[in-house]
């Protein structure tokens, strides 16, 4: 048992705050948030490609690098520390972990090799509890044809939706049950509708299926139920990390202006009052931490217990999602009048701590499937 | 003590009401609900027509003596005011710092010549008015003034400096300022408070983008400005009196009908969490349980604090008026919060389904409630130095 | 509308909160506290017989001084503030209340006198919720005898039961329904056993009752359901202006040793986080005060809407309920050391805030039965 | 990064709970979680003996070296041993303060000879030991020393004065105390570190009586008491030193151990929750969920704690550690008022009830949890100033 990162994982968060620190600072953010896309292409391509970020926790033999939830979960910290506009979450903390978990063996080898490269983008809904599973496979049916599966239906508040390449929908079949599909964004029948969002950093966009012939079934016999609580588990565990990140930073920024802001002749960073509210948000953020590192170790342990992860990961990100937002919260106080302003950046996290705090189910859901294991 | 109404009040409640239904309808109708903090950018020329046709009705300045335009209510009359307007959606009021501030200033600091040069501008709706008190390194520090004024030799004053958070100034016809008369002087001596037009040359208006997107706040420049030499209230030297005098009108009976519109927000939420079922989410239902819990706090802090009190203490040193900003403020900031929740993802998206869009507005504009009119911490201070006797902030020599 | 106390609601409050400034200082609390009765009985005749405090809300036909709810209020946020020991509350906040809301004429006409007098003392138990109601109702059977009614059964946790003349009991009927009946303390078949509690200053006894017959039934037709709505909210009330008075107390014991006791060479009432928490605690004092006081108010207006009182009622027990507690809880915070001593008063406060919290329901339970009214 | 086991530490993890299966029986049954903070008046002199027989089985001081008579165990195979202990129930050391704090810093500043002396009689559970470092003027400020020690003609150290929150003096045979050796000398500077028998003539010892009824603090009188003038630990003067190096080491692997005990008593909150119905109330609900995710929390920043610091910062100055008391003992706080709550009426009555009591006496003592060991105020200020490099509270000169 030990605790400490190996220092090829020191090295993968390095070489990430580097980055990230120089390539997504609030400036490039704002730009982004701007774009019909959602994000800079450029970007996105060098974190794909050149530094190869999709590969690292796709398995070797579908040409990834092999490693898993402890430097995803790094990158992302830094990621939600600079509000990386990108793709990333989508494809890689997303859609691979879905395909990896819930995908049969064809599909894996038809995806990952391609998302490992940064070669496609793939996206779908952030779903959290199982009852907005069933509502969302409710909402779309699919029927054979031949060899083919025909979709019709709708998929709501897809992210990154504008740039994807594929979008995974959850479908009821009309012979009973659900499936997972892979559907092209550029299929006859796709319609998207983007839809704007307070929190800007992250775009989404609605997904119409109308009479859709490409789509590419994906899970095989029970794969997507036995594959779900683990899934469900790494998706939250990964937006934990990216909301600790930002978190992180909703301190840093409030520590860096508290210690420059003078008010009746004193640093306002002086004050009692002020140092105990940083104190506590730093109280909290290294509480998250620990969480957050410690369920990535479990992740990664050979007990294998999916359900116990499951558990973990899902107060995790309750804990993730109250830890952002009131540190969101402080963060525009202790700024005072400028604090909410458009200039400064605290609102930027604020509106992404609102948003992200239902992504994958409300504090308040996910608090209530631990009790369900605790209690009954 | 009593809560029960006479038959007075009974009359004079339903005298509002079936003014308001019949005067905010027509034209004025879409004003309803509108133009309150975080709103205060919608239908700037309609809601000014608005301000004239109270005061076609005698609406406007209710609280000021008759001698000076007003209508002389009582206390208790003022608040069935406040409550029937907001009760029945009376837009945010354009005229409210003309009204509330500075027409009582000049009532209680002005010479005979501008009480009558302004408050009949007021009492009519013809002349809007902005304040300008902050400034960008006096945020809670009013006190640490920056802003210079000097006196020509014709009399007249030159203002120079820079004021924040000064809301509808590019809506607004006049600015009072508070600005450092005495040069070397520190903190709240050597302040002057000079009434400027805000449509003259040395005058730039520069708004503020909240992160909303709105911009009902201002930056406003001052490079020159001039205010005529009869337009200084109070001597020079004594700013600081007149503005202190006027921050405490600031907490009055306006306290009821701004909790009447926190009332209308909470019956958006609770229509909002039955249409999307998160009405029978049992932490939603606790933390709607306690904002309703909140809303009479609020009424019988309000009520309290608008009596007289036992030892003749004054307003704003009883226990409750010491409170109500911070419990107000904290109360309806976590309101937007709970909107928020009980939206879930429907609330994070940009919408102008009336249903919605003031609960997002609410949410994002509520933050600025525990930061103006003196933020979270100098209130603490205040209830703990004024409330509790407790020692003051050290204070570095100046 | 007015919400100025008259002049003798002000006179009322000075004399209570002389007297027992006097009467009701730490160590006679202390002192109370050991005894078998819980109180001490020359105090309670003091103010029962020449203060003439029970007579406060009892009707002028029977013999009370008719005032009614906000004068009530001030006696007991007094009561509170020093932890009286004495059956006052039992007697005059409790069952005179629930003579007078849930008895028929006879019945009022036969104790209230008695209990206005200060010679006769009656207990019954905290019941809140309807469900405790209906367990309790549930756990003792009357069955008619000739002109007697006969009680057997069982009533949980009376407060002040030591020194009881007499105890209200709701009881099955042996023909359906409930009634409510008064039971003498000295009748046969009455037995009183006493209940340890951690709070000591107001103590508890359960009573067994095994085939009574003296027992007076003192409802009549509807009134126990007709009234139970104001009955409960006044209780409540009652209880609400005790913790207001207790919570002002944690306060007023923290902000005078915080001004004495120096760390680091300065008063830790110049620290500014010690201020700030103080003022949280008078923020949340003032609040309850206000919702207090204007209760009483409404309890008193010509309205006269028992569910909109009992719903009222139930969110300032709530709200008083965590005030005090947290207050309680400061104060020994702040207290430091000494504040979790058995020699310092913290304690005292601290132990009443958590028995007090589930008198008449819990916050969680109140704050449910609000949300039933707002929300269906 | 890893959490999975090596074969050994399974092994060891074996040994561990199959020894404690074996010993703790019999006539040590009645011990499985008693003693613990809030308890330690429970069984003194029986706990005593199941010191001597851990020590019979080498389970006494498992992390010293070898040579001073322990079992030089890493630091992953201390937790191990601190986890199974408590796993097993196992109770309150008596012998805590002697091998978790004096044992080590005399390993680092004792003499030959005081290691000869004193390490022995530790690790053979001989030999308790208490702290003496509080006083009543020094709460949170621990260096305001008042206690006076000077050195007689013959060598021997005498000390006068007065030590507070002094746990199990009365059980013990030894205490360590911080005295002021120069006279005049302010703060940390000036102080002589000294162990002294406790039973002798200018000792005295009175119980502090908690709100929980016990007494498992005390105040001790210095009255002329004398320490032998080999038993001073570093040089005079540098007390402070050798009593902070001591402090460090209380933030160790032992926390561990306490957050089993925690999830003991977690499990006695689910157990009462289950029993009485209030498993079904979503609050209480919730508040478990949370109760659980904090012990979650404390088990990994435990071991983020404990595991080598990249940057070789020291362990104290870690950000894990240094939000570490803060964290459990408001979490702990919290679990005792949620106890509570669950228990409700049930929990107000004074009871013997094993599925009672010990919450019932948490509830109480984890009030203290806040306070001692740097209140949360001081914890506070540390985690500002040395965790995000906020300017330090002013200190008036002395």
């Amino acid at each position: 048992m030990s605790f400490a990162f190996t220092e090829d994982q020191v090295l993968i968060r390095e070489s990430a705050e580097n980055f990230l620190g120089d390539a997504s600072r609030s400036d490039a953010v704002r730009a982004a948030m701007e774009t019909t896309l959602g994000y800079d292409e450029s970007l996105w391509q060098r974190l794909a490609g050149e530094l190869g970020w999709c590969a690292t926790a796709i398995a070797e033999e579908y040409d990834g690098l092999g490693l898993g939830p402890v430097e995803l979960v790094l990158i992302q910290e830094q990621a939600g520390r600079r509000l990386l506009c990108a793709p990333f979450f989508s494809t890689v903390c997303m859609a691979a972990t879905a395909v990896q978990q819930l995908g049969g063996h064809v599909a894996q080898a038809r995806f990952l090799p391609q998302i490992a490269a940064g070669e496609l983008r793939m996206s779908l809904p952030m779903l959290g509890t199982s009852a907005q599973w069933d509502a969302a496979a409710a909402a779309v049916h699919a029927h054979p044809q031949g060899d083919d599966w025909v979709l019709d239906g709708g998929v709501a508040l897809l992210p990154d939706a504008a740039g994807a390449d594929w979008f995974l929908v959850c479908a009821t079949l009309s012979a009973g049950g659900r499936g997972l599909f892979a559907v092209p964004a550029a299929a006859a029948g796709v319609k998207l509708t983007s839809r704007q969002t307070w929190d800007a950093t992250r775009q989404f966009a609605d997904v119409q299926l109308s009479g859709v012939h490409d789509a590419v079934r994906i899970d095989t016999a029970d794969s997507l139920a036995d594959g779900l609580p683990r899934c469900a588990a790494l998706m939250r565990l990964y937006l934990a990390a990216e909301q600790l990140g930002a978190a992180q930073q909703c301190l840093d920024l409030t520590v860096e202006y508290a210690g420059g802001r003078k008010q009746f002749g004193r640093v306002i960073a002086g004050f009692q009052a002020v140092k105990h509210r940083c104190a506590e948000m730093m109280v909290k953020i290294e509480a998250l931490r620990s969480a957050v590192y410690g369920a990535a170790a479990l992740a990664v342990s050979e007990d294998g217990d999916s359900a116990a992860l499951a558990m973990e990961c899902a107060a995790i990100k309750a804990l993730a999602s109250d830890t952002f937002y009131s540190c969101a919260q402080e963060a525009i106080q202790l700024h005072g009048g400028v604090g909410f302003t458009w200039e400064y950046d605290p609102q930027l996290y604020f509106k992404r701590a609102q948003a992200s705090s239902h992504w994958f189910g409300s504090a308040d859901a996910l608090r209530g499937a631990v009790a369900d294991r605790l209690l009954g | 003590m009593r809560l029960d109404p006479t038959p007075e009040d009974e009359a004079f409640r339903e005298e509002i009401a079936s003014w308001m239904r019949k005067h905010l309808s027509g034209r004025f109708a879409e004003l309803k609900h509108r133009g309150g903090p975080g709103d205060e950018e919608a239908f700037p020329e309609l809601r000014k027509e608005w301000e004239r046709e109270l005061a076609a009705g005698d609406w406007t300045c209710v609280g000021w003596p008759e001698a000076h335009g007003g209508r002389a209510l009582s206390i208790e009359q003022q608040v069935i005011f406040h409550e029937e307007y907001a009760r029945a959606g009376g837009p945010g009021r354009m005229g409210h710092i003309g009204e509330g501030l500075i027409g009582p200033a000049l009532i209680k600091f002005g010479t005979a010549e501008q009480k009558q040069r302004f408050l009949p501008e007021i009492v009519a709706g013809r002349e809007f008015w902005a304040q300008g008190y902050s400034e960008p390194n006096a945020g809670s520090d009013l006190a640490n003034v920056q802003t210079r004024c000097w006196q020509e030799a014709d009399g007249s004053w030159r203002v120079q400096g820079q004021k924040i958070w000064t809301s509808l100034a590019h809506e607004s016809d006049w600015v009072f300022v508070l600005a450092r008369c005495e040069p070397g002087s520190k903190g709240n001596k050597g302040l002057a408070f000079l009434l400027l037009p805000l449509d003259q040359p040395g005058i730039e208006i520069r708004p503020i983008r909240q992160m909303s997107g709105g911009s009902e706040f201002n930056e406003v420049f001052f490079d020159g400005a001039v205010a005529q030499a009869e337009h200084i209230v109070g001597e020079p030297g004594d700013g600081w009196k007149v503005a202190m005098g006027l921050l405490e009108v600031e907490r009055g009976v306006s306290t009821l009908g701004q909790q009447m519109h926190f009332a209308y927000e909470l019956d958006l939420i609770i229509a909002a969490a039955k249409r999307n079922g998160r009405a029978s989410d049992p932490a939603i239902r606790t933390r709607i349980a306690d904002a309703w819990t909140g809303l009479r706090v609020m009424r019988y802090n309000a009520l309290r604090m608008l009596a007289p009190s036992e030892n003749g203490a004054e307003l704003g040193l009883k226990r409750e008026a010491l409170i109500y900003k911070y419990y107000w403020s904290n109360w309806h900031r976590d309101l937007g919060k709970l909107a928020m929740d009980v939206l879930g993802a429907e609330g994070d998206i940009v919408t102008d389904d009336p249903a919605i869009r003031p609960l997002q507005q609410m949410f994002f504009f509520s933050r600025a409630d525990t930061i103006y009119a003196g933020t979270n911490e100098i209130q603490l201070n205040l209830i703990a130095e004024r409330g509790l006797g407790m020692p003051r902030e050290p204070r570095p020599a100046n």
